[in-house]
């Protein structure tokens, strides 16, 4: 019973959250300027003027901000992101082309940095102060003071450039002559390889560090020493009483690491020309093309948003302290 | 002003402190219920005497200390310290008034860890008081500082010194030197010696039967250990769940104890006489949630001695002997 | 003649800090007879606790146990593999902490918890092993067991947690209980209940049992002798009564008569000047020189060894045969 | 009680015994030890000589163009260009000297922004309490969870159509200080949560102490370790964030930096990767010494670690 209210409460508190976000994010937009004039702005036409006014009130931008706002707001809703200044497509349309590629490369690299990051984590927390462990909180150090389009060019130099195993741009190759063993499946992998583990090589050292910090902090606890006296083997010591309280920062730094490798996403994809909505999204705002900004800020909040919520139902599961609040 | 009895200098009214409960709402929370942390206290206390508030966690003894010194802001109730009413005075936001206020009644806590700001000299600390009340003439501040730190048993060459450089007992010194850098005339002294060692907890409460008859000191003494309440004060309250269930002059009180729960309570203490296994009263259960306490005897669910009467009505705090005030539907009778 | 199931010989254990070595215990002996309770008493910073852990072997980094023995039932606990130990601990020695609200992990129900340490010990399917989990829950006095093994630490308050703690302890019927401070932190009352629970399931599983304590009045309610230690080392060790009446090394005696008596009058109390010593650089010769008022200059020299004032009674003072003599004319004095 | 007892005295007799150290002076003594924490300030240290005598120290100055005529562009390293020529003939070892200040610049500049921001947010929050922390948690939460990075794109990318002369480093500094102050904010609320339940704060109450002497003289001083180790992992942050920045194209065109290094690199780094290679390594090597000395400071002040 406390569990559903706990849900409950947890959905209801996301709403004020994403209009918070709208609204910072619609005002950012209209305080960065008149979009019309920014697009016009080299134009040499006489009556330029006349122009503008007709492109505002045909993208409805001469009523007042809120109203625009509430409009944007009801459209948004019914899942209409409305139409882009350039290419005039729906940004739905758009946007649909773009995000799947940029899902896959995330989800990707997030599983593999967690597959490699936790186990290390925890080994390096065991052995703390043993010549792996240094070597281990070492290499992690190195790993996040790495830009990820640096660590991008670096692959690509060598494993691209110099030693030919993987393409350097793109999700996929142009021909389908070009896949290997003729395999659509499997050109995807090829390709993912280099952004995904450029990706993950950083927010892996983030993991190691996190996961070692954590269990370091929970082996002092006194119910770690009571298990212990209890003559509980080392194995249900670590993986069970130890592990399963690491999961709660844990599960928090996932869901801020996916906010921020989303935010990333501009220069990995600009790095690997990866047809992802970091890529679009640099090419829309060169173009100033507001709707599909909007858009894409829109999306990705909401997915952040949706991992938050998903990171907060996981709490509730891991720790009944919070279950039955 | 109020005309207090001759020789009282601190008198509590119907004292009262309820903590609300929260609950987070979606937006803001909303109360639920209160804590009745303390509830309808009333006591005095005489001119350079020791009154003992004793009880288990939970029973509201520090929140009752803390809101005579309005470090809480109380519910209801009054207080008067020689004929001051305090709350009005806080409450009045004069800044000359709360200073001078603060300066007769000072607190003594029961961490010494975490009483010293770990940032701040042994001197800077005993002479914080000083900066704030400007009481006396700078020249003079490292003079009285010095002053102090022997009063309280610690040299000189301590002023210069982190907290992180002193044990518990040597804290816990300069924490009194603190509190008397204002010459206070009332000290609240909570649990002083619960945190510190066996050896040393002679040490301090010797420092303060020293400090009380050098300064004619009034004090507050909360503990739940009975043998030093017994050791250092003359009048002894006993609070369960907020409210006071039996007052009464120290010996009388640990020789002829009337309430049932005073009487588990002393025959709960260890007697350090070995071989002699006391016929101690083990109470059944554990204290009630402070939370909306029942309206009848708070103590009802663990007493045996209960009779209907228990179960309907709240029980007042009446004299039932010479200055002995017990909170009992059967205060009167002797019960075994 | 009871057997001694637990004797510790020389017994060193020692923390390597930044700051410096730590000598947390310093050459402890110490014997529990089958059968008995063992009081170890001392302030903080004495080793006590880091004695019964050292015992289980589970002293955490960065402490290491340097030297001695440690006999259980005659076989040295620190000559065995880590696999045996694991067998050892929780199934022959138990340990209850002081804190009952940090020794349950909070995450998991009081079900799993108890199952676990049964499962470990014990050839029991899940079934046997959640009603063996239930008994014990009825035995150390928790109403409903039935209903609230299913609930978790924080849904107890600080009694129940403790009785719930106990209940783990008891899990495999060990024949050797630490129980260290297992009441420090609770009220009196409910510290009454707490003991007297303890004294009636130390017969009821004919366990021995080491009771660690700073509160003389524990010891002299549970205890048959006791071990006093001050500073890393033992002190003194004897029967109860011998330690209340006789007690011959200045630090007991000190400490006896630094503690307020319930039963006594407002006086002032005697006090043992100057302050516990830092492990890290401890006094020379005798730790407790600096504090004693019979010390002299020998005391800082030579380190005490464990004597025999009579039978069962050892104490580690120098000067121990005059300053028993002195005592002896003070008590009269006083009587 | 003998007067006579003058400070000059008391000093004589406190030299007899052991010197007192604070809490600060502990922390010094353990950062002393760490050897990985000496090399971030060691490093640090270079890149801010590098920031400030920049131009006397680079062998080129920042728009020399002499090797463009002398027809050495993309040359690879060399005596005379220690990490080669890029396109334009520039030296690469010049530019990475001039690229130096710009990073700490914004670096600092916005950790020390945002952090003025976090401090006065979250001491607010933390000290009062109520309402007032519950909406400044919920407004602190807006600016968490919404991705800042995306954002900040934007108003760069406005600010550089609307200014044609070029818009220096202050707006990056502003936007990256505005964007990112509402973890710190949590932290340092966090930690006035705590200290403000500290009985030494009771105490300063109980001697009548204001709210602002409170915060000022007993909170403040004990949050301040944590505030030092915030701010260095936030320049680290900031220093990657600026990078990411110019290297995709939002910075001021007029402005050396290294991100922008890496970028003009890329249409050529099949044959001369030492153009984006070394100004890369430049970013690294910032970012590692502020990380370890971060860290360095973290186990130094944290007094949970102090046994």
């Amino acid at each position: 019973m406390g569990y559903k209210r706990y849900i409950v409460k947890r959905l209801i508190y996301i709403i004020p959250l994403f209009l918070g976000i709208s609204i910072l994010n619609f005002s950012l937009m209209h305080s960065a300027g008149d979009p019309i004039r920014l697009m016009t702005l080299g134009n040499p036409s006489p009556n330029i003027g006349e122009v503008r006014e007709n492109l505002r009130i045909y993208y409805g931008l001469d009523q007042p901000i809120y109203v625009q706002y509430g409009i944007w707001l009801w459209r948004f809703l019914q899942l209409d992101l409305g139409t882009s200044f350039y290419s005039g497509r729906t940004v739905n349309t758009i946007i649909g082309m773009y995000a799947w590629e940029t899902i896959k490369l995330q989800m990707v690299a997030l599983i593999l940095a967690l597959a490699i990051g936790i186990p290390i984590g925890i080994y390096s927390a065991r052995k703390q102060y043993s010549k792996l462990d240094i070597t281990i909180t070492s290499s992690a150090i190195m790993g996040i003071s790495i830009p990820i389009f640096y660590m991008g060019i670096i692959f690509i130099l060598i494993f691209s450039f110099y030693l030919g195993w993987f393409p350097s741009f793109g999700a996929h190759s142009l021909q389908e002559l070009r896949y290997p063993f003729g395999s659509y499946f499997l050109d995807e992998l090829w390709h993912l390889v280099l952004p995904t583990v450029a990706i993950a090589w950083v927010s892996m050292a983030l993991y190691i560090r996190l996961v070692r910090s954590s269990m370091l902090e929970i082996l002092r606890q006194d119910y770690i020493l009571a298990a212990r006296a209890s003559g509980l083997s080392e194995r249900t010591i670590i993986f069970k009483h130890a592990l399963r309280n690491a999961t709660i920062p844990l599960i928090t730094y996932i869901g801020i690491s996916i906010g921020l490798l989303l935010s990333g996403a501009p220069m990995t994809e600009t790095v690997f020309t990866w047809p992802g909505l970091g890529y679009l999204y640099v090419n829309s705002v060169t173009q100033l093309d507001f709707p599909v900004i909007m858009g894409i800020n829109m999306i990705i909040t909401l997915i952040i948003l949706g991992v938050n919520l998903i990171t907060d139902l996981l709490y509730g599961i891991i720790d009944p302290r919070i279950r039955y609040e | 002003m109020k005309e207090l009895p001759k020789n009282v200098v601190l008198e509590v009214e119907h004292l009262k402190k309820l903590f609300p409960v929260f609950e987070k709402g979606i937006l803001f929370s909303h109360q639920t219920g209160s804590i009745h942390a303390c509830d309808n206290v009333s006591f005095k206390v005489e001119k350079g005497k020791t009154l003992g508030l004793v009880g288990e966690s939970g029973s509201g003894k520090t929140t009752l200390a803390k809101t005579i010194l309005y470090l809480f802001h109380p519910t209801s109730g009054q207080v008067f310290f020689e004929g001051i009413d305090v709350f009005k005075t806080f409450r009045s936001k004069n800044k000359q008034d709360i200073l001078s206020l603060r300066r007769k009644m000072q607190y003594i806590f029961q961490d010494p860890y975490s009483s010293l700001n770990p940032r701040m000299t042994v001197a800077d600390i005993i002479m914080e008081p000083y900066q704030i009340h400007r009481h006396i003439p700078k020249k003079e501040w490292p003079i009285r500082m010095y002053e102090l730190l022997r009063l309280v048993g610690l040299e000189d060459y301590h002023s210069e010194r982190y907290p992180h450089e002193f044990s518990g007992g040597q804290r816990q010194r300069v924490c009194i030197a603190r509190a008397l850098a204002v010459e206070p005339e009332f000290l609240i002294a909570d649990e002083p010696v619960s945190s510190l060692d066996v050896s040393i907890r002679a040490q301090i409460l010797n420092l303060l039967g020293d400090l009380q008859s050098k300064f004619n000191l009034t004090y507050i003494y909360i503990s739940h250990d009975l043998s030093t309440v017994r050791h250092i004060c003359d009048e002894v309250a006993v609070m369960y769940l907020g409210r006071i269930v039996e007052l009464a002059e120290v010996n009388e009180l640990f020789e002829s104890p009337r309430h049932p729960y005073t009487k588990a309570l002393i025959s709960a203490v260890p007697t350090s006489k070995p071989g002699q296994k006391s016929n101690r009263i083990i109470l059944p259960g554990e204290v009630p949630s402070p939370i909306n306490p029942p309206l009848y005897c708070r103590f009802y669910p663990r007493c045996k001695y209960h009779i209907p009467i228990c179960k309907k009505k709240d029980p007042k705090l009446e004299e039932i002997l010479n200055k002995h005030y017990v909170s009992c539907f059967r205060g009167k009778e002797k019960l075994d | 003649m009871p057997r001694t199931i637990l004797k510790i010989e020389n017994l060193k254990t020692y923390f390597n800090t930044w700051a410096g070595v730590v000598q947390a215990v310093d050459g402890v002996s110490l014997e529990v007879k089958k059968g008995e309770t063992l009081g170890l008493v001392g302030e903080s910073g004495s080793g006590k606790t880091v004695t019964s852990l050292s015992v289980l072997r589970i002293v955490p980094r960065p402490g290491k146990i340097i030297d001695g023995r440690i006999m259980f039932k005659d076989e040295d606990l620190l000559r065995k593999t880590e696999k045996e130990m694991q067998k050892i601990r929780g199934a022959q020695i138990a340990l209850i902490f002081q804190d009952p609200s940090t020794s349950l992990n909070p995450i998991f129900s009081i079900e799993s918890q108890l199952i676990e340490v049964i499962q470990q010990h014990q050839k029991l399917n899940k079934e046997e092993a959640k009603e063996k989990a239930e008994i014990l829950l009825d035995i150390v006095g928790i109403p409903d067991a039935k209903l609230r093994i299913k609930d978790f630490p924080h849904q107890f308050s600080g009694g129940m947690k403790q009785r719930v703690a106990i209940a783990r302890a008891l899990s495999c019927e060990p024949s050797l209980l630490f129980a260290d401070e297992p009441t420090t932190n609770l009220d009196v009352t409910i510290q009454a209940q707490i003991l007297d629970l303890m004294r009636d399931l130390k017969s009821k599983f004919d366990m021995s049992m080491v009771l660690i304590t700073h509160n003389m009045g524990i010891v002299a309610e549970m205890a048959d002798r006791v071990t006093v230690m001050y500073a890393g080392r033992v002190c003194e060790t004897s029967s109860v009564n011998d330690i209340f009446l006789h007690a011959t090394h200045p630090y007991t005696v000190a400490l006896m008569r630094a503690i307020p008596q319930i039963g006594t009058e407002k006086q002032k109390l005697q006090v043992i000047p100057g302050n516990i010593p830092n492990l890290i650089n401890p006094p020379s010769g005798c730790r407790f020189h600096p504090r004693c008022k019979y010390a002299k200059s020998i005391c800082k020299m030579k380190v005490p060894e464990l004597e025999k004032v009579e039978k069962g009674h050892l104490t580690a003072c120098l000067r121990w045969d005059e300053i028993k003599k002195t005592l002896l004319k003070e008590r009269e004095r006083a009587a | 009680m003998s007067k006579d007892h003058t400070k000059k005295e008391m000093t004589k007799k406190a030299v007899k015994t052991s010197k007192p150290i604070s809490q600060w002076g502990i922390a010094w003594k353990r950062f002393k030890k760490n050897k990985a924490a000496l090399a971030g300030l060691f490093i640090e240290g270079i890149i801010l000589f590098m920031a400030i005598f920049g131009p006397f120290i680079a062998p080129y100055p920042p728009n020399d163009i002499s090797a463009f005529m002398e027809g050495r562009t993309r040359e690879a390293p060399s005596w005379d260009h220690l990490m080669g020529t890029d396109y334009t003939g520039h030296d690469v070892f010049s530019q990475i000297i001039y690229g130096a200040a710009p990073a700490l610049q914004v670096g600092v500049g916005a950790a020390v922004f945002s952090m003025v921001i976090a401090v006065l947010v979250g001491s607010i929050a933390g000290y009062y309490g109520g309402k007032i922390d519950t909406i400044l948690m919920r407004f602190s939460e807006v600016f968490l969870v919404m991705p800042a990075f995306l954002f900040l794109i934007v108003l760069l990318k406005v600010a550089m159509t609307i200014t044609v002369a070029g818009f220096g480093l202050g707006l990056t500094i502003l936007v990256l200080g505005i964007l990112g102050w509402a973890g710190d904010s949590r932290a340092i609320r966090a930690e006035f949560l705590k200290l403000k339940e500290y009985e030494f704060v009771t105490a300063a109450k109980c001697l009548g102490a204001s709210n602002r002497r409170i915060i000022f003289k007993h909170i403040l001083p004990n949050v301040l370790h944590l505030i030092i180790v915030l701010i260095t992992s936030s320049i680290a942050i900031n220093v990657i964030l600026e990078a990411g920045l110019s290297f995709l194209g939002f910075s001021d065109p007029n402005i050396i930096t290294w991100g922008r290094m890496i970028a003009y690199s890329l249409e050529a780094i099949r044959g001369a990767w030492w153009q984006g290679v070394f100004p890369g390594l430049a970013i690294v090597v910032t970012v590692l010494g502020f990380n370890i000395l971060g860290d360095g400071l973290r186990d130094a002040l944290d007094p949970r670690l102090r046994e």
